[in-house]
């Protein structure tokens, strides 16, 4: 299909970059229309139109070799700012097109203006500079154009995420977003100037021209650790996550949860495509560091009780995923073992793929639940599969996708990651590497049961709340995104090897010597496989349930209560909830995750009424940061006493820099 | 395809559709041989699943269509399973580079949804079950990788095929400890995931104590049955995994080798009877450290193959 | 020309001592403000050649601290209009007329090339604020008043001492006793080192406390707090540029006489210090005036770092001279307006300033995020200049504090900024009859657009004005 | 004539330790006022008379010694302040480190390079410990009106440099002492008046509520 478009000869790039426009701009006649609801509109049929020209202009640069460069006339002096789009841009501007569109159909029915006057205009505006703001950063080549982008992107995420501003946990989320950004920033300005100090300009490095072993190149490396890592989510620079994804707006989550993160995993990628010779050190910092956010953010969402903190966790734990495939390539690279290059590539970069597809379609689905149940307790839900089952089937297929179950898309990209893992076995370095493969299926498990936890709570058995009672079905405009998110999963599961050629080029550009290799062939072949499994399943499951219907015809059907196993007076609250779920988990993995827990004192012989509440602490952020800002906090209030109003002292002051300098001086 | 192979391979698929309630009734048979019992006749499976085929079915109101998709997906992935586990000697129909993983993983698929399923009736009961099945299951799962991983490295492939033929009589001259340490995890994992005593007691009838029974308390009639028949294929599958790796006798000849492998299943049968009659159910809080004790001797066959 | 430029603000000043109305006074004032600004546009565009004798000589440096000047002045005089609508209970005829003679002061510091002028200059802006800051009438603004006028006076004091010392060099040099800075810098070499280095020493600590470099600062936050709104916006966005200016001067005698390593790490060491100092004071401030003088503190910090380290750093300096007084304007008038709205300058009272004011809250918050060097806002070119000009120089310790101390900054204002824009407001919290006319939100509004603007694209003369200036303090 | 004027820099020097030992305000604001007169005097006598030096001389005998003292006298009254109680510094150790600034600027003036005619004088010694007392009275005093003196002698200890340069650039060292002359007393002046109104008293450990708590 594409070569029927590169028939064309308008630019793709150009229309990559003109969409991204539109896009930015979209929210902005909103602004001054008087009548509400109108700028909604208009700004997302914009939206969605320039992402149905930015979607197969990206693929296009996805597949052809050539990149062209469009330089920006500015007036400052940090050297020309251009814009290109090379594979790895053109692989990550995907996402960013599709979510961003599906994100702001969703947000019609989601936010309506008609409900939200005040917030609207603002959320619509910032929705749209986030986006674009992100579709450009993937474009530019200059590092201070590219640090003014990345703060765009990240303010505008911040008032995204401060809509709700009278709610002081949602204030306090920003807050503690907002430092934690800036503060990434800050790593960013090293990052920049020592890339400036190293190649004397401030355009980011053609790929492999620096030498990693210089000490420069270290600091350049931690930077963009610490800097993008921040802003991806890594441990333990994740704090400011699972608040921020929890209180903004669904929609917004959903951008900033499978698009935003991904920008900071995308620095990473580029920081390391300017080195040659990365050392064994750094891929191994990335592999550890990947393994155990997977490890520690799942097991920290299998505590949770919010529903959107619950995916707010899952996201740190994808991160880490990816991290890991990350690190396994880097490792690969150093030690010249190109499968293993390949495979990890392959895989980080179709998790990348896949997770911002199942997570927008959670959170949107997120998003429809409270909308129907007005709370983000888990434990208030339940039985909203009858108000709600198509919103429940495509949640189904998310959750069942984000376990990384076959036969969905999660599955492939963790098989690929397994493999590698598994090939070490006959190199003869690094073959300790295959200790990931039951690390990541711990994590796996821990998913199973942190999605068969929300599903189940959400979804199934009785209400437990009156607010949940009586469910509705989302509205059209919210149904679309997800179908077509849940669409693309079940695809991608089903055919994982034309994803995979949808990455090759992406890796091809990161690594350039995997150009010449039979890998995609022998691995698509596998992957070949795997799809005729996955249809095999399908068939068979069709088959049974055939037969069984067949069966039931004939049988009588009859319903009843569910069978109390003697109980007859069972009401909605001795259910299972989500706490008692996972409670047990929770309990084993007690080592990493910390509880909040609120027992009742029992007393006397007959004790009343009371209530056991147990919730999850934020351990890094409450146990830590927090006491040392306070700490912080009292020193400096000491210190304060500098400024004590007394005249005298202060001409003090005075005379004593006179005479220091005086002595200096001499 | 050669001729032998289709043969094989329909053999393989009847063994897979027919031989697994077999199981289940010479394990009762032991353990009413050791309870001096006379015990029901071995194809007693066979009759309760068709009597219940052909029963009637009652689906509880609170439940939605998740309830029924549970036992369809269940029985659908054992069989899928069964389909990648090679049976003896014999190589399974589908195999490919790292189909030990999908193997490994579709067992996750089909505790998803019959935890779906028993949550869906909103039962307490239930309820429990399907929370102590995701914890222990998802304990049990790394020591089913470390198995894969040495296994593999034995046998130098990553294919269950290659991994399982390869570890003849051969391996363990110089892997022996190892496979060792293997066999006692495999078979703790073994019992754990097909709910057996001592972690859970098919057949008991206190519901607070139950794992895998009291999460299919609410399904009825052919649903029932299909239960029942997925539950026996899956200690089918997860039997013939260890058979392959605690037995791995081979006589070269192919109707031979069916019959060493029917015979192995049936002695694991056997054994698993011996031990079903011989301990106690273990206290709730007790089975994860078993779990993990049995992950700890994987981890060790491991480290001691890949140093 | 150059008279006409000192001359003009003289006349407004008398007229509006005569002028009877308070009604009138501002408009008159704003009147006088335009006029001045397109006497500095004319003379940017046709620079007038140097006075005979040399005396005035308007060169880019001095071109650049005067645009800066004369553009947040006019700010100021606009806003003027809107806001003493609001106080009307006092006159302002004082206010006014001493506007304009400050004004008329900072115009000669910036076209004069002879210091001892220069000085004279300065130390009558010093005087002329004296009663801008009293303009409350109460115990806390006379108070802060008397602080104001003692230390700087005794500053500026120190600073003369430190001009007499250099002429006494020429004196002893034997060269023609003169402090026309060219004939200075055609003498150095003569100079004996010890005078020259202290007169270094006094003028530093004399303009340093002008400036308000940590620990001279100590007048800063009792000033700025008690003043009102334009007259802290003028201060901190005006004043601290001519001393600024000023230390500029000593710098390219610095230059000359080859001692400038010396000063260069002195100007770097009280930077530094003064950020670190500002860093302590910001966190946890409950008084959002007072904030804004110790961010002050902190700017002047970073202007005083950017000198010191020279290079690629003097450009950033001279840019964040304009940002900086441009941010500047928009937080305190912004900040006045907030002020009178709440009638309370303490972040208990202040909460959810963006719902009872949208403008000027929404430009508090957005000239935070510029002043704290946030993209695309035009302080961040600068900062981030002057940080990758220190890292490129291999200066790392230098670099690393100054992040360091911005990072921290950017923590505790945000924690005082936040809770003040975001939310509702107190019940318990006063209402008064201020309503947002588009005369106190209009002159913010117009600085944030010039901040923003200079963020992304800076006009070609005005670059060439500032390499220029940075050309004239190269270390050669 | 111009050994005269080094004998009355003496003088100078000694008037310092008056006022850094004196706990009466009244007598410490007279000191200062004789210290002016005596700063008005050297011009006339190191300068061949002109009409010029006469007018400076009377200007700074009229204003060092009579309007200033009379409006920090009235501030005084006004306030009904006699003595600075509780200085931040006994005035013993006072005493003590003015004569070690003393000393020091003697010092730090003969490492400094100097005109042959200036050579043998101490004018460049004066001015600088004059300069150090007006910051030590500024540093160890609390109230207002001590801090005003302080201030005051630091600008005579200007003033007494300004006068080697007297023949070198006179308008310059004029006008400086002119307007150091205007803040001195008028601003100044009125402060203080402004102050005495407001808190009735001259003490700054008044003047403190602006501060950080």
């Amino acid at each position: 299909m594409y070569s029927t478009l590169q028939g064309a000869c308008v630019d793709p790039a150009l229309v990559a970059i003109s969409a991204a426009l539109v896009i930015g701009c979209a929210g902005i006649p909103g602004l001054f229309l008087r009548k509400p609801g109108l700028g909604q509109i208009f700004s997302t049929v914009a939206t969605i139109l320039a992402a149905l020209a930015g979607l197969p202009s990206s693929l296009l640069l996805l597949f052809s070799h050539t990149t062209t460069t469009y330089s920006l006339d500015w007036g400052l002096p940090f050297g020309p700012c251009e814009l290109v789009i090379d594979p790895l841009s053109a692989f990550f501007l995907l996402p960013v097109f599709l979510v961003s569109a599906a994100g702001s159909l969703f947000a019609v029915g989601y936010w309506p203006s008609a409900e939200h006057r005040t917030t609207e205009r603002g959320l619509t505006f910032f929705y749209g500079l986030l986006s674009s703001s992100m579709a450009i950063l993937l474009m530019a080549r200059n590092g201070v154009f590219f640090l003014m982008v990345w703060e765009i992107m990240a303010l505008s995420a911040y008032f995204l995420l401060v809509t709700e501003h009278e709610r002081e946990d949602v204030r306090r989320a920003g807050t503690v977003y907002l430092i934690a950004t800036h503060t990434g920033t800050a790593a960013l300005f090293v990052y920049f100037s020592f890339l400036a100090a190293q190649t004397g300009s401030f355009m980011l490095p053609t790929a492999g021209s620096l030498s990693a072993l210089s000490p420069v190149a270290a600091i350049i490396a931690l930077a963009a650790f610490v800097g993008f890592g921040a802003k991806a989510g890594i441990m333990p620079l994740h704090i400011w996550l699972p608040s921020a994804h929890a209180n903004a707006p669904s929609h917004v989550s959903a951008v900033m949860s499978g698009v935003m993160l991904k920008m900071g995993l995308y620095g990473i990628f580029r920081t390391l495509t300017f080195f040659h010779d990365p050392p064994l050190l750094w891929g191994a910092v990335l592999t550890v560091a990947g393994i155990v956010t997977a490890l520690f953010g799942i097991a920290f969402a299998v505590a949770q009780r919010d529903l959107k903190r619950l995916l707010a966790c899952s996201s740190i734990e994808n991160i880490g995923i990816i991290t890991t495939g990350l690190g396994v390539a880097l490792l690969g690279v150093s030690s010249h073992t190109l499968p293993l290059v390949y495979l990890g590539l392959a895989g980080a970069l179709l998790h990348i793929l896949n997770h911002s597809l199942f997570k927008p379609l959670l959170f949107f689905g997120s998003g429809a639940i409270i909308h129907a149940s007005g709370t983000r307790e888990m434990n208030l839900m339940g039985g909203l599969a009858k108000g709600m089952p198509r919103v429940a089937l495509f949640v189904l297929v998310g959750s069942v996708a984000i376990c990384g179950i076959p036969p969905l898309n999660g599955f492939a990209s963790e098989f690929l990651l397994y493999l590698g893992f598994f090939r070490q076995l006959t190199e003869n370095s690094l073959s300790y590497l295959v200790l990931l493969a039951p690390l990541l299926a711990l994590v796996g498990g821990l998913a199973v049961v942190a999605f068969s936890k929300l599903y189940s709570s959400v979804f199934l058995g009785t209400p437990r709340s009156p607010g949940a009672a009586h469910p509705h079905e989302a509205g059209l405009t919210m149904q679309l995104p997800l179908a077509v998110l849940a669409l693309l999963c079940l695809l991608i599961g089903v055919v994982p090897q034309v994803a995979l050629r949808l990455v090759y080029p992406a890796i091809a550009s990161f690594y350039p010597g995997l150009a010449s290799t039979e890998y995609p062939a022998e691995y698509g072949s596998i992957l070949d496989k795997l799809s005729l499994v996955g249809v095999l399943l399908l068939t068979m499951a069709v088959v049974i349930t055939l037969l069984w219907y067949w069966r039931l015809k004939k049988g009588r059907v009859t319903s009843a209560p569910t069978w109390g196993c003697g109980y007859q007076r069972g009401t909605a609250r001795i259910q299972y909830g989500a706490t008692a779920f996972s409670e047990i988990a929770v309990s084993v993995f007690s080592g990493i995750i910390r509880q909040k827990i609120r027992r009742p004192a029992m007393a006397g012989l007959f004790p009343g009424g009371s209530r056991c509440v147990d919730h999850p602490t934020e351990t890094l952020l409450e146990r830590i940061i927090a006491p040392l800002f306070t700490l912080a906090g009292i020193s400096f209030a000491f210190l304060r006493r500098l400024q004590h109003g007394l005249m005298h002292v202060y001409m003090m002051y005075i005379f004593a820099t006179l005479f220091i300098l005086m002595l200096w001086a001499h | 395809m050669t001729n032998s192979t289709l043969i094989n391979c329909c053999i393989h698929i009847l063994l897979a559709l027919f031989m697994p309630p077999l199981l289940l009734g010479v394990i009762g048979k032991t353990k009413a041989a050791f309870a001096g019992r006379v015990g029901a006749p071995f194809l007693q499976p066979y009759f309760d699943i068709i009597r219940l085929l052909q029963k009637g079915t009652v689906f509880s109101t609170t439940t939605s269509w998740v309830f029924r998709a549970g036992p369809i997906v269940a029985l659908a992935t054992a069989a899928v399973a069964a389909l990648l586990i090679p049976f003896g000697a014999h190589p399974s129909p589908i195999s490919f580079e790292g189909d030990m993983i999908l193997y490994a993983y579709l067992f996750a698929l089909g505790r998803f949804f019959t935890m779906a399923a028993a949550l869906d009736t909103g039962s307490s009961f239930e309820g429990m079950g399907s929370a102590r099945e995701a914890t222990y299951s998802c304990l049990a799962e790394p020591t089913l990788f470390f198995a894969l991983i040495t296994l593999s490295r034995l046998s130098g492939s990553y294919s269950l095929n290659g991994m399982l033929s390869n570890v003849s009589s051969g391996a363990w001259l110089y892997a022996g400890a190892s496979l060792l340490l293997l066999i006692g995890g495999m078979f703790i994992v073994l019992l754990a995931e097909n709910c057996r005593i001592p972690f859970d007691d098919p057949n008991t009838h206190l519901e607070l104590t139950m794992i895998h029974e009291v999460m299919v308390l609410d399904h009825s009639g052919p649903a029932f049955a299909i239960i029942q028949y997925a539950a026996s294929l899956k200690l089918f599958v997860l039997g013939a995994f260890f058979v392959q790796l605690a037995l791995p006798f081979a006589t070269g000849h192919p109707y031979l080798d069916w019959g060493v492998f029917i015979a192995t299943m049936l002695l694991l049968a056997i054994v698993i009877g011996i031990v079903e009659s011989v301990m106690a159910r273990l206290r709730l809080v007790r089975v994860p450290q078993l779990l993990v004790a049995a992950t700890i001797l994987a981890a060790f066959s491991t480290l001691l193959v890949i140093r | 020309m150059f008279a006409a430029l000192i001359i003009l603000p003289l006349i407004g000043a008398g007229v509006t001592w005569l002028i009877p109305f308070d009604r009138m006074r501002p408009k008159a004032l704003a009147l006088f403000a335009c006029g001045h600004m397109g006497l500095v546009i004319r003379m940017l565009i046709h620079t007038p050649p140097e006075s005979p004798g040399g005396w005035f000589h308007l060169d880019a440096l001095g071109k650049v601290v005067l645009l800066s000047t004369s553009t947040i002045f006019l700010a100021c005089a606009v806003y003027s209009m809107g806001y003493l609508y609001y106080r009307r209970e006092r006159s302002n005829r004082l206010l006014c007329m001493w506007l304009l003679i400050c004004l008329s002061a900072a115009s000669l510091v910036t076209i004069t090339h002879h210091l001892g002028l220069m000085w004279v200059a300065l130390e009558t802006t010093t005087i002329s604020m004296a009663p801008l800051i009293y303009f409350n009438r109460n115990a806390r603004s006379i108070e802060a008043t008397w602080k104001y006028l003692l230390i700087c006076s005794v500053g500026v004091a120190l600073a003369l001492i430190g001009l007499y010392f250099l002429a006494y060099a020429t004196v002893v040099a034997k060269v023609e006793p003169s402090l026309l800075l060219d004939d200075l810098v055609r003498a150095a070499g003569k100079l004996s080192s010890g005078w020259v280095h202290a007169a270094f020493v006094f003028l530093l600590v004399g303009f340093g406390t002008k400036m308000g470099l940590a620990p001279l600062h100590t007048w800063k936050p009792d000033a700025y707090g008690e003043a009102p709104g334009l007259v802290g916006a003028l201060l901190s966005g005006g004043l601290v540029n001519l001393a600024f200016l000023a230390l500029v001067r000593v710098y390219q005698l610095c230059i000359a006489t080859k001692e400038i390593t010396f000063f260069q790490n002195a100007l770097v060491v009280m930077g530094l210090f003064s950020m670190i100092l500002a860093a302590i004071f910001m966190a946890r401030q409950a008084d959002f005036k007072r904030m804004l003088a110790y961010s002050s503190v902190e700017h002047v910090g970073i202007m005083a770092v950017a000198l010191g380290l020279g290079g690629t750093a003097i450009f950033g300096a001279l840019f964040h001279l304009l940002a900086n007084s441009l941010t500047k304007g928009v937080l305190f008038l912004s900040s006045g307006n907030i002020h009178r709205s709440y009638n309370s300058k303490s972040t208990d009272h202040v909460r959810g300033a963006m719902r009872r004011l949208p403008w000027s809250g929404g430009l508090f918050l957005a000239g935070f995020l510029a002043i704290t060097g946030s993209p695309p806002f035009a302080p961040f070119i600068s900062e981030f200049t002057i940080i990758s000009s220190s890292f490129i120089q291999g200066r790392m310790a230098v670099g690393a504090v100054f992040l360091i101390s911005l990072s921290i900054i950017f923590i505790g204002m945000a924690l005082t900024v936040l809770p003040m824009v975001m939310g509702e407001a107190p019940p318990n919290s006063e209402t008064t009859s201020y309503r947002e006319t588009i005369g106190t939100v209009g002159p913010p509004l117009a600085l944030m657009l010039l901040v923003l603007m200079l963020g992304v694209w800076i006009p070609a003369p005005l670059m060439n004005l500032l390499r220029e200036a940075a050309a004239q303090l190269e270390v050669r | 004539m111009i050994s005269l004027a080094d004998q009355f820099l003496v003088l100078v020097l000694l008037i310092n330790f008056i006022s850094l030992g004196t706990s009466r305000l009244i007598f410490s604001i007279r000191a200062v006022a004789v210290q002016g007169v005596i700063l008005g005097i050297l011009p006339g006598l190191i300068h061949s008379f002109s009409w010029h030096v006469l007018a400076i001389t009377i200007v700074i005998i009229a204003v060092k010694g009579v309007v200033i003292p009379q409006l920090l006298g009235r501030a005084v009254r006004t306030a009904e302040i006699k003595r600075e109680v509780e200085p931040f510094l006994g005035y013993v150790p006072t005493l003590l480190l003015g004569a070690v600034f003393t000393a020091f600027s003697f010092g730090f003036a003969g490492s400094l390079p100097m005109l042959p005619e200036h050579q043998n004088y101490i004018f460049v010694p004066a001015s600088i410990a004059t300069l150090m007392t007006g910051f030590l009275v500024l540093t160890t005093r609390r109230k207002a009106i001590s801090q005003v003196i302080g201030y005051l002698i630091l600008e005579n200890g200007i003033f007494i440099f300004g006068l080697l340069l007297a023949e070198a650039m006179p308008v310059m060292v004029e006008a400086g002492a002119l307007l150091d002359l205007l803040v001195g007393t008028f601003v100044m002046g009125i402060v203080i008046n402004q102050i005495s109104r407001e808190f009735s008293s001259l003490d700054t450990s008044l003047l403190t509520s602006l501060k950080e708590e």
